[in-house]
């Protein structure tokens, strides 16, 4: 479709795709390509994937707002997922993200000025024994109170 | 012969009963009128044009239709009052509302009075308490039949 | 001179019939009300000036004149009209009889306080009362209405029947009073009993007075003897009457509860008498007496006439207002099982009586 | 056949079928939402939730299949609890505004919550709020409020038309239904949607806010928009002393025939219903010396029959004419082709039909007449229409108002002037009626009882859902009437009183309808 896509991403898709009897079945992991060349999935990665596996961009909405890996718009440099489900909530994720939206100066959604640090919650990240958790991209932090947070923030460069 | 003598003395005393009505009504209510007061009251009519009686609270008279507290009617015409009423003398049409908290409004409610019945079932029908039976005006007489219809404007008031 | 008096004694005794009997309707509203603990029609004004509803009949008597005259299609014109006026006519006419005082000297003349003083007087008031009932048959029939037809076949029967214990119960009256002019009945009647006690026809016919009470009530068609109206419930012969024409009903039905009234005071209560009040004055029983001229004689005598009349309208309006109907065979059964039996008892006791006293 | 235990109650089932479809077979209603014949089963409502002997949790009926010795009970109260449950869940979320619901009064979610329903909720929470008018196309209105996530018109635009307009977005809490970017639905089935919504989440704005479906009055009928002749059903207002409105009818709405439509119809039919209550003729009327007086039928009948019987009487009978549509019935075609044409040996048969459209694949064809096929297996042979045929003729039937659509109103005028005689029978208002000198009201389809064949060859019987307010009468009786007036073959048309009795002659003589 638009000429950004390079053919590298192309061929990896078709590469994917040949894998899956239907062409349509490669659609999850076809998202993560185009993810994680791209950065996120907009509108326009998305009919470009439907275009590409020949689904109605609909079904692709469909599958990219069911999963939160995936990202409908650009994010900083760190994407803070702080998980708000039953077992994080009860061991106060809700005070946890509020130190965090203080400590950011953003809300919910919200990347900062300087690009580095977007905040988010999440369903669920499945690490419920290290309650509240958080994932900082693809990295897992567990047990958090705000001293914790700090010194993970502080890392961070 | 004998219970024929005692069936003449209790028409006798049929008619003492009305005498003595006369009696008590004739110069009491005549002491009344001549501006006497006095413990026995005379005739109980009440001179209705000048003197009213004063209505019970739960009394139903002429219908009113309830504002919201920003002056929209209450009313959201789900005819629930129009399905109740036994004299069938209750039609609405419905029209959409910009807000849509509300959605639905009544563009036209007509009572006709003329067939109404006073049963209350309106009232009792609404969910939305848009609809009451309390103005206390009970002398309804009109010259044209047509002015017993009432509009949503003369109901609101 | 004579016509002239004639006149003016006809002018004023029909004055004086139809102005009793338009306030006999107010008469009839207020005392009805009264005793219902209402007040009754007070609204009829005239410029706010309510004057507790006396207005009231004009009212009605314009509503009546201007009323639609509508007459059932079906109906015979000729008779259907005829009917009302008939029966009007009939009961209009007998006020002729009646006496209204004693003689009047005035001018040198002596004016006898009656219209006509016929010497078959009673029997011309029991005729022109019996022959109200075409104007009920009439028009019940000339409606062409079963339902009027039965009315007014009921109404003929009732009176019918009536009317023989009303003829019989007056015979023990002119028994003891030997005549059939009405003026001289009541001039038998200033005599005294015993020396004190008034002979008034109540008291030597107690009987006969009871008899003729409750014939004359049935003769009058109001309730509890209105079989032939009945217009709460059973539909009565006027039924297909409206306006001028049943007004004209109405005002027969009144105007009998008059002739009723002036009947029974004239026969059984002493006319015009006023007790012990002869044409000069008062004579006291106990001696002594009051001298009067001769005007204020003739005064008390027509006011004493019109206050026994006013007082039997009164007791008539009450019975209509405290007692129900009675069932059509009631009616006939006391008629003829009752009344009439008594009634011969009655001539035959005053006969025995008389027969005694010789 | 798998025997199955339903409620103790001993049912045979077809093989591959659910539980749902064998209770609902045996008599056995089992709630359910998202369940829909026309679909595969999704099973994401639990409502239809049943016990099974033998397996430890409750099973859903929609997706079970059926097994031979199943023993199931779909009213235990372990069942009704969880209902109970099922319910209570739908109604955190679902508003309270059925007063204001267009679908309060046939929604489900209402009837079985009235049936199972906890009345006291246990949520002290408040609602969550959501978008109460989000415009799902041109016509439908979702209330994501109201939406129990079915998925019901999702799979609907998937399975049926195959569309895949919408879908469900987001996940848990934040699910709703959704369409892409600001892409309408736009597919000529889109009406359905509102139709199968088993909640008031999908609202139709031609029905929204007009009445409430309980003072509808459903009668069923038979499309006759085009030629496939759908199985509908005509919801229409009884009347009311005080109504506002005068109209009649307030939707259509699609009745299942598997043969025919299975559930569905064209939004072509579901919106086109304007023509039953619109611009109808009404009086009967004879136009004489520019005077117009209103007629019985008997008496019109009088002077036509009387017409053509001086037209007979000398021989004439090719001055005779008659137009015909194919919106006609199976009898009343017959009755014309008997009576005209075998009858009175009239040849002159025209037909004059409305203008085709354009099919759509599915349902819609492009022939926009209810009964095409109806005409050509009763084998009336009928002529195009031509002007010029029209204008030397003494005595003209005319059938239909159509005639006015594909003749140009000059060249009409021109031919009809010459005509002596033209009888008008027409169920709506046109530029014929003041060419002719009769106009006789008659009912439309939906009016009036007989049979239509649609385009597959399939005869399909129905019955008046409407009462017909004109002054004038069907075609069928009006064709007897005349036939018994001329005493064309008495033996013949005598004994036929009715469309059925029609019918029955119909069988007998044309191969095709037995």
């Amino acid at each position: 479709m638009s000429p950004e896509y390079s053919v590298s991403l192309r061929r990896k898709i078709d590469e994917v795709a040949a894998r899956y009897p239907k062409k349509g079945a490669a659609l999850l992991p076809v998202l993560h390509l185009v993810q994680r060349e791209v950065g996120c999935i907009s509108a326009e990665e998305e009919r470009f994937v439907a275009q590409v596996l020949g689904l109605r961009p609909m079904k692709v909405r469909e599958v990219v707002t069911f999963y939160t890996m995936f990202l409908r718009r650009p994010v900083g440099k760190y994407h803070l997922q702080v998980c708000s489900n039953l077992s994080c909530s009860l061991l106060g994720a809700g005070p946890l993200l509020d130190y965090l939206q203080q400590k950011l100066g953003v809300r919910v959604g919200e990347t900062t000025a300087d690009g580095r640090f977007t905040l988010s919650t999440v369903e669920c990240l499945g690490a419920c024994e290290q309650a509240p958790s958080l994932m900082i991209n693809f990295d897992y932090h567990g047990q958090l109170d705000g001293e914790k947070i700090d010194r993970i923030l502080e890392s961070l460069e | 012969m004998i219970r024929a003598l005692g069936d003449f003395l209790e028409i006798i005393k049929g008619g003492l009963i009305t005498v003595r009505h006369f009696n008590t009504n004739m110069w009491f209510h005549t002491l009344k009128v001549l501006g006497f007061k006095t413990k026995r009251k005379g005739a109980v009519t009440i001179q209705y044009p000048e003197e009213k009686k004063a209505l019970a609270a739960r009394h139903r008279s002429l219908h009113r239709l309830m504002r919201r507290e920003d002056g929209k009617p209450r009313c959201v015409s789900c005819l629930l009052c129009v399905t109740v009423c036994p004299s069938e003398c209750i039609s609405v049409e419905a029209a959409e509302d910009p807000d849509s908290e509300i959605q639905k409004v009544p563009a036209e409610f007509i009572i006709d009075m003329s067939r109404c019945c006073f049963c209350g079932f309106c009232v009792e029908a609404c969910p939305e308490d848009a609809i009451r039976m309390d103005t206390g005006k009970i002398e309804l007489a009109e010259y044209q039949r047509r002015d017993l219809v009432l509009d949503l404007d003369k109901l609101l008031k | 001179m004579d016509i002239v008096i004639a006149v003016i004694k006809i002018i004023l005794a029909l004055v004086w019939f139809l102005v009793l009997t338009l306030y006999l309707t107010w008469l009839e509203r207020k005392e009805s009300a009264v005793i219902q603990d209402r007040i009754g029609a007070n609204r009829a004004n005239i410029w706010k000036f309510r004057f507790l509803g006396l207005f009231q009949p004009f009212a009605d008597a314009i509503k009546m004149i201007f009323k639609e005259d509508f007459v059932p299609a079906f109906a015979n014109k000729f008779l259907h009209t005829l009917a009302p006026f008939l029966s009007f006519f009939f009961v209009a006419i007998t006020i002729c009889a009646v006496p209204f005082g004693d003689t009047l000297h005035l001018a040198g003349r002596t004016i006898n306080l009656q219209v006509l003083d016929l010497n078959a007087g009673l029997l011309f008031m029991l005729a022109m009362l019996s022959l109200g009932i075409y104007g009920i048959i009439l028009s019940g029939w000339a409606s062409r209405n079963r339902f009027t037809l039965l009315g007014g076949i009921r109404g003929a029967a009732q009176l019918i029947s009536y009317e023989v214990a009303l003829g019989l119960s007056l015979i023990g009256i002119i028994m003891v009073f030997p005549s059939l002019s009405l003026q001289s009945i009541v001039r038998f009647q200033g005599e005294n009993l015993l020396g004190f006690i008034p002979k008034w026809g109540v008291l030597i016919q107690p009987l006969g007075f009871v008899v003729f009470f409750f014939a004359a009530l049935a003769e009058t068609k109001r309730v509890p003897f209105d079989m032939p109206e009945g217009e709460s419930e059973i539909i009565g012969f006027f039924t297909e009457y409206g306006g001028l024409k049943w007004g004209l009903f109405m005002m027969t039905d009144f105007m009998e509860i008059i002739i009723v009234s002036a009947l029974l005071t004239t026969l059984f209560f002493g006319g015009w008498q006023v007790p012990w009040l002869a044409a000069d004055g008062f004579q006291w029983p106990w001696g002594g007496g009051w001298a009067l001229p001769h005007g204020i004689v003739v005064l008390l005598q027509l006011l004493a006439f019109n206050v026994k009349i006013v007082f039997f309208c009164w007791l008539q309006i009450l019975i209509r207002w405290t007692y129900p109907r009675f069932r059509y065979d009631q009616v006939m059964d006391l008629g003829w099982k009752v009344l009439i039996p008594l009634s011969l008892l009655n001539i035959v006791g005053t006969g025995i009586v008389m027969g005694l006293l010789k | 056949m798998p025997k199955i235990l339903i409620d103790d109650r001993m049912v045979e089932a077809a093989e591959g079928l659910t539980l749902l479809r064998a209770a609902e077979n045996a008599g056995i209603p089992i709630p359910h939402f998202c369940y829909h014949t026309a679909f595969p089963p999704e099973g994401s409502c639990r409502m239809c939730l049943v016990e099974i002997e033998g397996l430890p949790k409750l099973e859903l009926a929609c997706s079970t299949m059926v097994k031979e010795g199943l023993k199931v009970q779909t009213m235990s109260a372990k069942v009704v609890e969880a209902r109970k449950g099922v319910l209570e869940f739908l109604l955190a979320e679902h508003p309270l505004d059925c007063p204001i619901c267009d679908k309060a009064g046939e929604c489900k979610l209402q009837d079985y919550f009235e049936e199972y329903g906890l009345f006291r909720s246990q949520f002290k929470e408040a609602k969550e709020k959501r978008e109460k008018k989000f415009k799902l196309s041109r016509n439908l209105i979702l209330d994501r409020e109201r939406c129990i996530l079915c998925t019901r018109c999702v799979r609907f635009l998937n399975e049926i038309t195959k569309t895949e307009d919408a879908g469900i977005l987001n996940r848990g809490i934040h699910s709703e239904v959704g369409i892409y970017e600001s892409e309408l639905i736009d597919n000529n089935y889109s009406g359905n949607l509102a139709q199968i919504c088993p909640v008031g989440a999908i609202t139709d704005s031609d029905f929204r806010f007009k009445t409430r479906v309980w003072f509808l009055e459903s009668n069923e009928s038979i499309c006759p928009l085009c030629s496939r002749g759908c199985n509908i059903a005509i919801d229409s207002h009884p009347g009311h002393p005080r109504a506002l409105r005068t109209r009649r009818v307030y939707r259509v709405r699609a009745r299942p025939n598997p043969d025919v439509n299975s559930h569905w119809i064209c939004d072509y039919g579901r919106y086109g219903y304007a023509y039953l209550d619109e611009a109808r003729e009404d009086r009967l009327v004879w136009k004489k010396g520019g005077l117009e007086t209103r007629l019985i039928w008997d008496k019109a009948a009088q002077i036509l029959t009387e017409k053509v019987r001086s037209l007979v009487h000398l021989r004439k009978n090719s001055r005779i004419g008659v137009v015909l549509h194919s919106n006609l019935t199976n009898e009343e075609l017959f009755l014309a082709d008997r009576l005209f044409r075998k009858g009175l040996g009239v040849e002159k048969l025209f037909l004059a039909d409305p203008p085709p459209g354009k099919g759509d694949g599915f349902l819609l064809t492009s022939d926009r007449t209810a009964n095409r096929r109806g005409l050509l297996e009763v084998g009336l042979p009928v002529q195009a229409l031509d002007a010029k045929a029209l204008s030397d003729l003494d005595l003209l039937f005319i059938f239909g108002h159509y005639l006015a659509d594909g003749t140009s109103a000059a060249d009409l005028k021109y031919a009809l002037e010459k005509v002596e005689t033209k009888a008008l029978f027409a169920s709506h208002k046109s530029g014929l009626d003041g060419l002719v000198d009769f106009v006789i009201p008659v009912p439309v389809i939906a009016e009036k009882n007989g049979t239509l064949t649609n385009v597959d060859g399939r005869v399909q019987p129905f019955v008046a859902g409407l009462d017909f307010n004109g002054d004038g009468l069907p075609e069928w009786r009006a064709l007897l009437d005349l036939a018994k007036e001329l005493k064309v073959e008495p033996k013949y048309f005598w004994p036929l009183a009715s469309p059925e009795g029609v019918y029955q002659a119909l069988r007998k003589e044309i191969p095709f309808f037995k």
